[in-house]
């Protein structure tokens, strides 16, 4: 899913990733193509991981793991990091999700659970300022429930903000009539995926229709 | 892949619209970006509305655009100066119009303008007539009026030093506005007097990042307006 | 004369009283003023109000000063990490007050206390349960949530050098709310690695300006909280 | 009236002195004493002026006249520099006046004449945000006018904002009493500065009163 995406991200994007599968995305460039990397807590031009033993304490990413930083890179305090965020200076963020729905809707930050400890971090800020919000998400919860839903049922994030969503059995774009199938993965049916999907799901135009 | 730079001063100023907003980084000479200034009067393009927080000098860099009659409205803080009786002269004709802001107002609501903040609260300008027609709200038993944030179409700056990703360093008191008109413009244009590579500026020391900037060209030898007017000079 | 420099760290932290509201600076280990908090935890006030972005890992720095049961209030965005379960057992059982903000929210909140904006108005978290209490207003047809300017009595923050004069530099990533912090808080309080004399620092690249720190205290070598975990450290 | 006025600046103030009168302050810092100044356009640490022949257009204060940067000095951009005076961390600034009121209000930008370019600068975010407001005038206008006065007719730039008013003749102190008379110049009688005010002086109370 990680590199699938990034065959999506144009050309001198400036990127936020979120934690966890978006992480991944930073080792798949398409040839030819240069994305620099904002995290949250204050770098831009955030480089990979360093050589083991070569980290530093105070290099770190929003995911708190240590980093590096490119030449051009910048450092900036927390409210400089967020006028780039909600000023909509970042062309593109990728998040992981636990519901989306058909409208575009995000729920990432809680199950809203009694006992959850609740913790949202910059999710709320990225998907209110961000240009283009995609999601990468497994299809399904580990239980088999369908992540992309007619309504979120868990609290949201944001409001209508998610484009586009990459899931392991497809891409799927937010449009204003609702999901609309993008590319399907290899092997797998229109019906298979609508199955797994809580709304319906419009299928791929064929190219001569 | 990226780089910013634009190899001259007219292409970087060529799609500057007629009725477009143009934020102009300086305060005074300081900082002023005289030679894309020059450049938008020999572009031509017309009805602009222009944020400085000065009207320029003699008549060269802003007084000169102003004097061209380019300009159709100027948002500052302070449209006096010493040397220049452009401004005053269309002013008193009523064939400019002014947007008089508080600086400090003036340099929060630009920030405000890049960084999403669409209206924010100050004490600055309760009571007097500049809060004429704004919202007032108490917190904490004190009166605040609210302001709005401030955006543009292009930012004209200079920078000190610059490198091919947009990143920018500063001279001195040259700082001013320009950190915030770069977040405040959909397109910042920097004339910067040197450019060097990624990596040529310690990252820790950048202050405008390069995501903030879309276009630089270099003049390695900018004019000083204080020079310019002492030497006479009247723009073009 | 100007002098910041304060000898010893517990005089630093000395009139830290009962029920203070306390920024402490850091995003996760970097940043985080280990040894200052550590001073507090010895110090004793209690009742306390922190601001941090997290809640401390393990049991040293702010987890361990939550654990001694001084903290009252925690305000931030993210009360979680994978190595601390000292916040979520005392909140699960009620014994601490957890206000829990948006992170760019809280770092314009902190940013506008410190620069006398009372309230501000901010698109993030409309829409959604952290919307609840805030007034809404539209502007450009957008609605957008009133947030409110957020200012401690106290700060605790780390830098990388210092001059007597209270100018600061920092470290990389460790940078990210100690700059504004410093302003926000009527009294800030400073540990730095170095201390040099005024003019130690190029003007250029001082991110936080003396006028915003009260006492700066040399702690040559700071303990990283991620070292004092993975030792098994427990303080005190 | 400028070194009057150092007597009464604290050791350790950080400082914005207005164009004019105020500038000339500088140049009288009491032994023992070290103040920073504030310049709004960028500069904490402003210095003397620089020698003939070696000033920078690029280093200037907010009179545009070329300063110098004292060691220690930090340079930052505008909005940083109005967190520091509207942020109440300037703890004293010193203006001129065209008329200070008996209840604090200032008018110091605007005669409101028809006729005149209006300009403001950062005034009215100094009266604003800075602790303490010292003005600094001569007691009457050029034409004899009293510029202390009951209400200001000109267009305010901040209501109840004095603290000081130092004049050719005294140092008065504004108080919810009104304008209370705190030092009287060298030869001056309290009826000749009475007679030079437009609202009434609380006389000096006597010292064992």
């Amino acid at each position: 899913m990680a590199s699938r995406v990034a065959q999506d991200i144009p050309d001198g994007s400036y990127v936020n990733l979120g934690i966890g599968i978006p992480e991944l995305i930073a080792k798949f460039v398409p040839e030819g193509r240069e994305f620099i990397y904002h995290t949250e807590n204050g770098l831009l031009g955030m480089g990979p991981s360093p050589e083991p033993g070569e980290g530093e304490p105070e290099l770190i990413n929003a995911g708190k793991r240590q980093v590096t930083a490119i030449p051009g890179a910048s450092y900036f305090h927390h409210p400089d990091s967020f006028v780039m965020i909600r000023g909509g200076h970042i062309d593109l963020c990728v998040l992981g999700a636990l519901q989306v729905a058909q409208n575009g809707d995000l729920a990432n930050w809680s199950t809203g659970g009694p006992d959850a400890i609740p913790a949202v971090g910059g999710a709320m800020d990225l998907v209110a300022g961000v240009k283009s919000i995609f999601v990468v998400t497994q299809h399904c919860t580990k239980k088999g429930a369908p992540k992309l839903v007619e309504a979120c049922t868990f609290p949201l994030t944001g409001p209508a903000v998610v484009d586009r969503i990459y899931t392991d059995l497809a891409v799927i774009d937010v449009t204003p009539a609702g999901f609309q199938l993008v590319e399907i993965s290899p092997g797998v049916t229109f019906d298979y995926v609508q199955e797994r999907t809580g709304a319906p799901l419009l299928p791929i135009a064929s190219p001569t229709a | 892949m990226i780089n910013k730079d634009v190899a001259s001063i007219s292409d970087a100023v060529a799609d500057i619209f007629d009725g477009a907003t143009v934020m102009i980084g300086g305060f005074g000479e300081a900082g002023s970006p005289v030679e894309l200034i020059h450049a938008l009067i020999d572009q031509g393009a017309k009805n602009l509305t222009v944020v400085n927080n000065n009207t320029g000098s003699g008549e060269v860099g802003l007084a000169a655009l102003i004097k061209a009659g380019r300009v159709a409205k100027m948002i500052c803080s302070y449209p006096r100066s010493m040397n220049s009786t452009v401004f005053p002269e269309l002013y008193k004709s009523g064939r400019i119009e002014l947007e008089l802001v508080p600086q400090g107002t003036l340099a929060e609501r630009i920030r405000a303008g890049g960084a999403g903040i669409p209206g924010f609260y100050t004490a600055t300008s309760v009571g007097t007539p500049l809060e004429e027609g704004k919202e007032r709200k108490t917190f904490g038993g004190r009166d605040y009026v609210l302001e709005l944030g401030l955006t543009a179409d292009f930012a004209l700056i200079k920078a000190h030093r610059a490198d091919t990703h947009g990143n920018l360093i500063y001279n001195k008191t040259a700082r001013n506005f320009a950190p915030a008109m770069a977040t405040a413009a959909k397109v910042t244009i920097v004339q910067t007097r040197e450019l060097v590579a990624p990596g040529g500026i310690d990252p820790e020391v950048v202050i405008t990042p390069g995501l903030f900037v879309n276009r630089v060209v270099t003049v390695a030898n900018p004019a000083h307006e204080s020079a310019l007017v002492a030497a006479g000079v009247s723009y073009p």
